[in-house]
C-alpha cells in the first residue's frame, strides 16, 4: 500500500471535499494504533473475553473420506459471538471509536450480519448506533432487523438505487457527511474508501495469524490451498494475511449467482465481466455498464451480492497472488447440503461458497495434500433462505401457520 | 475564462445565482424547457448533473432524480448530446457535474475533449479531491474548461489554499457538513466560514447546499459571490412544473 | 451417589426388565471411561477443536454499571457450537458411542436444542439418528426441525401425552427397548434412570472446571455467588460442580411461568407445588395430581417446560447446597432484553431465567461481590418465540407476507 | 394362591388365556361389559391396568386408552373401587398392573392392604425392577397378593433366578424386545427363549407382547403356561366393540 492508500492501481480515497477532515482523523487514529504495542494485545483479550477466539479449526474428516482427496480443515469463524467473522472487525472498529471519543457508530448492512455484529458492538460500547439497510435486505433478513432494533439501533431501510446493499453504503455516507464530528462510520467490509480496505483487513488478519499457527501445531506444515469466500473481500483478507509469504495457494470463490453467462451474478475476478471504476468511494473492479453505472448483481448469499471488491484483492488478482474462482447458487446450496450431513456444521449460505469451491478441487489432489477452508460464518441465522433454497414444503407450512395464527 | 465571465457579470450583479438540474430527469425535453426558464428568469449560471448509480454526495431529492433519469433510459453520450444543444441555445455558461466514475470511465481527455466542444465552461465532480486528480484539472485546463472544486467547513485554511491554486472559475464553497438538500442556518458560524473561504483565494465563490428562499439569498449578499440552488429548484419542477421553476426563481432574485 | 445411583432419595432406575441389560452395559460404559487416564483429555481436545472450549466468561461492565452491585460475569456456553452447553454433553456421549460400537443414536427433545445438538454429533460421528420431538414442540421449534433434518435425523413428531418432552423421553424410550442392541439413548439433561444423571453432569461438569479457573485468572478469586437456569439441571450441574467444595453459594433458577400461584408454571424445587414421585425411570420432585399423574408444566422457555428435574438438583435441595429461586416469563423478558441492549449477548429464554434471579439479587449485593452466571444458550435460535414475547409488529408482518409470497 | 389356581387350571388345560384392560378406558361401564365377554368366552386371567401419564412401557395402543381414560376422568381411587366389583362379581383371578408413581403416591402399604380388601390376586409394575423393590414384594406378600415379575430376552440366567426367587404367581416373559402391541416373529429364537425362562423358575409362565392370533397361541402351546392377549384385545374393542371382544377371544381359544 502506498500513502495514498492505493494496492497496484486499486484503492484510493474519492470522497467529497467535507470528509476529508474525517478521513484524516481516522488515518492518524489508525497509525496511532498500529504502532500502539500495547493495541493487539488489547484486542485479542477482548477477542478472547467477549468472542471466543481463537476459534478451533476442525478437521473434517468425514468430508475428507467422502471426496477421497486432500485433508480438508476448516477455519471456524462461524463460533464467533454473533455467528461470522463481522465481529473481528467491529469489535476492532470498537476500540478505535473509543480512542477517538466519538459517541455513535452508523454501519451499512447487507446480509444484515455487519449491522447485527455493529449494533452488538454499540450496545457493548455504549455508543448511539444506526444500520442503513437497503430495503430489499430488510425485507429478505428481518430476523437481524429484529435483533438489531432489540440491541438498541435504529435500522433505518434505504429506499433509494436498488435498495441493496450498495446503496445503504451510499446513505451511510450521507449520514457521516452530515455527522462526521460525533459519529463513525464502521465500514463492513474490505472496501470504501482509504483507510477502510487496510484497516477492515487488519482486523481481520487475526483470522490467518491464529489458523497458520493452529495449522503448524496440528497438522505439523502449513496448508497447500486456503479457499475463502468473497464479498467485499473481508473474511478472505483476513484468513489470506496469515499465508502471504508462504508457498500456499490462495482462492478466493465468488458468488456465481445463475451462473456467469446469465448475467446474474456477482463475480467481479474470477471472471471478465467486471471493470475498472470509481464508486463508493475507491477504485476498484465493479459490475457496471459500458456508462459506468451500477449492475445490479444476484447471489443467494446476500453478503456476496456487491457491485465492488476490496482493492487489495483486485491487486492480488493483477499478481496472481490469489486465484478465484466462482461457484453457483445450486453448487453451493448443495455444497452447504453436504457439509452439514457430513460434518455437523452449518456454513453460512456465503461461506458455503468457500466450500463448493474447495470440494470441486479436493478430489484432485492427493491424499497428502492439505486444504483449509474458511467458514466466515454460520447458517442457522439464514434460515428463513436456507430454508426457501432448500424449498422445503414443511417450513412454508409452518410460516403460512404462524401467520394465520397472527391472523387470528 | 469562465472567471472572467463570472467577474464581468458581478460588475453589475453583487450575487449571481447558479441553478442545477439533473440530466434527463424527468426526460430531456422537459430539461430543455427548464433552462429555458432559467435563463429567462435570468439565472447566471447552469450546473448539468449527468446521472450517476450511486451519487454518494447528494441527498434525497437529486439522487432519486438520478436514479429516475437513469431508469427513465438517459444514457451519458445524450446527456451529453443535450448538454452541448443547450450551450449552443443559451447564453448563459454551463457546467456539467457528475461523479468521477462517469469521466473515468467516458476517458478523461475523451470527456474533456467532448465538453469543450459542447462549449461548457468548466466540471464539477465532488467525489475527486485534489488527491486523486491524476492529471485531471490539468486535462481541463487544456482544453479552457473549468476546473470547479469545494471547500467545506472542515478544509483547513492550508488545504483551502492548495485547493484554490488547482482550481478554476469559482470555487463551490459547501455551506455546511451534510448532503445536498436538507435545511442549512444561515449563521454567524457560515458568515465566518465564508470569510474564511474568501481569504483563501481570489476565485469567486459560490455558495451551495441549502439555499431555498429569498432570505438565503440576501445573506449571502456580500459573503458570497454566487448562490446556488439545486434541490430546491427540483422540489419546484416536481410540485409545480416548468412554469413553477420560472416563477420560483423569479421570485428569488426580483430586487 | 451410591451404587445403584441414588443420590439420597434421589435417582435410581425404575425401568423395565428389557432394558436392564442395556443400563448394565452403560454402566460399564461409563465407568471404564472415568478409569480411563486419556478420556478426559481426549474429551477437552474434542471440544475445543469442534466447538469452541473452553467458552470465555464475559465481564458485563455495563449490566454492573446499571444494576448498582456486585460485579457481574458471564460464562459463554452460548459460543458453543449449535449454540448452547447441550453440545458438551452430545459430543461426550458420541465418544462413548464410539466406544461402544453402536451404530444408532437416539434423542428426545423439547426446545429442539438437545435434538439439533444430538443430530450434530450423529453426523459428525457417522451414526444414524432419530429424534424424538413432542408434535406441540415441532410446531414451536420448527427452525430446529429443519436444521435436524438437514443434519441427517429422522424426527419424529410425538403425538402422545401432552405431546411435549416427557412424551418424547417416552417414545425414546419405546424406541430403545425395540433397539438397545444397535442403537444409544443420547439423553438430554441430567435426570433419566441412572447412570443419565451422573453421566449428563460427568461431561457438562466441563463448564465449571473451567469457569472456576477463568474467575480465578481473571479475578483472582472465586465469585460469591453462581446462578444457572433450571430445566432438567444439566447446565446448572455443569457449572455449580466447579464450585462444589467452594464457599460459593449455588443459586438454580426454575421457570415461573405465569406465576406460582397460578399453576402454570415448571417450579419442581423453588416452591412446594412438586412432590416426590418415580416416573421417565427416577425418582425426584415432579409436578404431579394426588393420583401421581403428571401435570402440565408451563414456561416461555421451551427447554425449561419439565415436570422432572435432576434427582442431584433434589438432593441439593435437601442438603440446602443449592438455594432454588424461579423467575416469571415476563420477568424474563424484561431480563432478555436488558441483557441484548446493555452488553450485546442475547441470552437463550432459558438462560435468561438465570439473568432475571441474579439482576434481583446483584443490586443488594455491593461493588465487591462477584456473581457468576450461567449464559447456557444463545437467543437469536428462538427469534420466533422472543419475538412472539416482545410481540413486535414488524414481525407479524414479515411472516405474514413470507406465508403471501408462498401461497402466491 | 395365585400359583396354585393356576396350577389347578393347568391340570385342565394347556394353556391358560390372560387378557388386559385399560381401567377407565373408553368408560367404567365399557370395562364391565367387556370382563363380563372375556370371562364368557373363557378367559382364565385379567389384568386390569390402572391408567398412568407416563407409560413408558406401553406401546401405541395401550398407550393411547391411558390417555383416553385419564382425560375421561378416571382416577385412581374410581378405578380401585371398580377393580374390587369385578374381583367381586367374576370367578376369575383380576391382577393389577400399573406404574410404580401411581403406587408410590397411594402407598405401597396402603396400595397393598386395598388390592388385599378387594380380593385382587396380584399386581404386575413393569418399571419396578427388583433393585428397586425396597419391600414391596415383601409388602405384597405379607397379604396374599402375587407380586408378578418379567423375564426379557436379554434377562441373563443369572438373572432370572433372582427374579424368580422374589416372584410369585407367574413370571412374565415379554417375547422380544420392544414395547406391547407390535408384531413379533414366533421364532425358534422364541422357543429357546421360553425353554431358557422355564429352565430359570418353577412359576408358570405367561408369555405376552404381541399374540394376536389362533396360530400365535397355538405356537405357545406347550412352551408356556399363560397366553396374554393385550393390545389387541384392545383394538378389536375400538374396532368391533365390546361384542367384538367376545367373538374374538372365543376365536382364539375354541379348540
Ligand atoms: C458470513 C459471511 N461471510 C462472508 C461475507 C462476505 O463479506 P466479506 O467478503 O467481506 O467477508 C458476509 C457478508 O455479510 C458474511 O455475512
Ligand atoms: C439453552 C438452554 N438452556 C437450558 C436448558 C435447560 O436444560 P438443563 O436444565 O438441562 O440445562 C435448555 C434445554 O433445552 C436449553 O436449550
Amino acid at each position: 500500500m502506498d500513502s495514498q492508500g492505493y494496492f497496484g492501481r486499486f484503492g484510493g480515497r474519492f470522497i467529497p471535499e467535507v470528509l476529508v477532515a474525517t478521513f484524516e482523523e481516522l488515518d492518524r487514529a489508525f497509525d496511532e494504533l498500529k504502532r500502539d504495542p500495547a493495541f493487539w494485545q488489547e484486542y485479542v483479550d477482548l477477542m478472547s473475553t467477549y468472542s471466543c477466539r481463537p476459534t478451533p479449526i476442525t478437521y473434517a474428516e468425514n468430508l475428507t473420506r467422502h471426496l477421497g482427496g486432500a485433508r480438508i480443515y476448516i477455519k471456524r469463524e462461524d463460533l464467533n459471538h454473533t455467528g461470522a467473522h463481522k465481529a473481528n472487525n467491529v469489535m476492532g472498529q470498537g476500540l478505535l471509536v473509543r480512542r477517538m471519543g466519538k459517541s455513535r457508530v452508523i454501519a451499512e448492512t447487507g446480509a444484515g450480519q455487519h449491522g447485527v455484529a455493529t449494533a452488538t458492538m454499540a450496545a457493548k460500547f455504549g455508543l448511539e448506533c444506526t444500520i442503513y439497510m437497503g430495503e430489499v435486505d430488510v425485507e429478505r433478513q428481518r430476523p437481524n432487523v429484529f435483533w438489531m432494533e432489540r440491541l438498541g439501533a435504529t435500522v433505518v431501510p434505504v429506499d433509494t438505487g436498488t435498495r441493496i446493499l450498495k446503496d445503504a453504503i451510499n446513505e451511510a455516507f450521507r449520514d457521516w457527511v452530515a455527522n462526521m464530528d460525533t459519529t463513525h462510520y464502521v465500514f463492513g467490509t474490505a472496501c470504501g474508501p482509504h483507510p477502510f480496505p487496510a484497516l477492515v483487513s487488519y482486523f481481520q488478519s487475526i483470522i490467518g495469524v491464529e489458523a497458520r499457527e493452529q495449522m503448524l501445531k496440528s497438522t505439523g506444515r502449513l496448508p497447500d490451498r486456503v479457499y475463502a469466500c468473497v464479498g467485499g473481500g473481508s473474511n478472505a483478507m483476513g484468513i489470506f494475511q496469515g499465508f502471504m509469504q508462504d508457498d500456499v495457494e490462495l482462492v478466493g470463490v465468488e458468488a456465481g449467482g445463475h451462473g456467469v453467462e446469465t448475467g446474474e451474478h456477482a463475480v467481479r475476478l474470477a471472471a471478465s465481466d467486471a471493470s475498472l471504476g470509481v464508486a463508493q468511494g475507491y477504485k476498484t473492479f465493479f459490475l457496471q455498464d459500458e456508462d459506468g453505472q451500477m449492475r445490479e448483481t444476484h447471489s443467494v448469499a446476500a453478503g456476496l451480492d456487491y457491485v465492488g471488491v476490496s482493492p487489495i484483492l483486485s491487486s492480488f488478482k493483477e499478481s496472481g497472488r490469489v486465484r478465484f474462482e466462482s461457484a453457483t447458487d445450486a453448487e453451493v446450496v448443495e455444497a452447504l447440503a453436504l457439509t452439514v450431513r457430513k460434518e455437523g456444521v452449518i456454513p453460512a449460505l456465503e461461506s458455503a461458497h468457500a466450500f463448493a469451491g474447495a470440494f470441486r478441487e479436493a478430489s484432485q489432489m492427493s491424499n497428502d495434500e492439505i486444504i483449509l477452508i474458511n467458514q466466515s460464518g454460520r447458517g442457522d441465522k439464514d434460515i428463513f433462505t436456507i430454508a426457501d433454497a432448500f424449498d422445503d414444503p414443511k417450513w412454508r407450512d409452518f410460516i403460512r401457520r404462524k401467520a394465520a395464527q397472527y391472523d387470528a | 475564462m469562465l472567471e472572467k465571465h463570472l467577474r464581468t457579470k458581478l460588475v453589475d450583479k453583487d450575487l449571481l445565482l447558479m441553478t442545477h438540474l439533473v440530466l434527463g430527469y424527468p426526460d430531456f425535453e422537459t430539461c430543455r424547457k427548464t433552462v429555458g426558464e432559467m435563463v429567462a428568469a435570468g439565472v447566471d449560471l447552469i450546473e448539468l448533473q449527468i446521472p450517476f448509480s450511486e451519487p454518494m454526495a447528494d441527498g434525497p431529492v437529486i439522487l432519486r432524480a438520478n436514479q429516475d433519469a437513469l431508469a427513465a433510459g438517459a444514457r451519458v453520450e445524450a446527456c451529453l448530446d443535450v448538454a452541448a444543444e443547450l450551450a449552443a441555445g443559451f447564453d448563459v455558461p454551463f457546467l456539467i457535474m457528475t461523479y468521477f466514475n462517469i469521466v473515468y470511465r467516458y476517458g478523461v481527455e475523451r470527456m474533456a475533449d467532448r465538453l469543450q466542444a459542447a462549449g461548457i465552461a468548466g466540471a464539477i465532480v465532488p467525489d475527486l479531491p485534489p488527491e486523486e486528480a491524476d492529471g485531471y484539472p490539468e486535462i481541463l485546463r487544456q482544453r479552457g474548461l473549468a476546473p470547479i472544486y469545494l471547500f467545506s467547513p472542515t478544509s483547513t485554511d492550508a488545504r483551502m489554499a492548495r485547493i484554490a491554486e488547482i482550481g478554476e472559475g469559482f470555487v463551490y464553497c459547501v455551506a455546511r457538513k451534510g448532503v445536498t438538500g436538507a435545511a442549512t442556518t444561515f449563521s454567524d458560524d457560515l458568515a465566518a466560514y465564508l470569510a474564511r473561504c474568501r481569504r483563501a483565494t481570489r476565485l469567486p465563490l459560490a455558495v451551495g447546499f441549502g439555499v431555498r428562499e429569498r432570505a438565503d439569498v440576501e445573506f449571502l449578499r456580500g459573503k458570497a459571490d454566487i448562490a446556488v440552488v439545486g434541490s430546491e429548484t427540483l422540489r419546484v419542477l416536481d410540485t409545480h412544473g416548468v412554469s413553477g421553476v420560472g416563477a420560483f426563481l423569479r421570485g428569488l432574485i426580483a430586487a
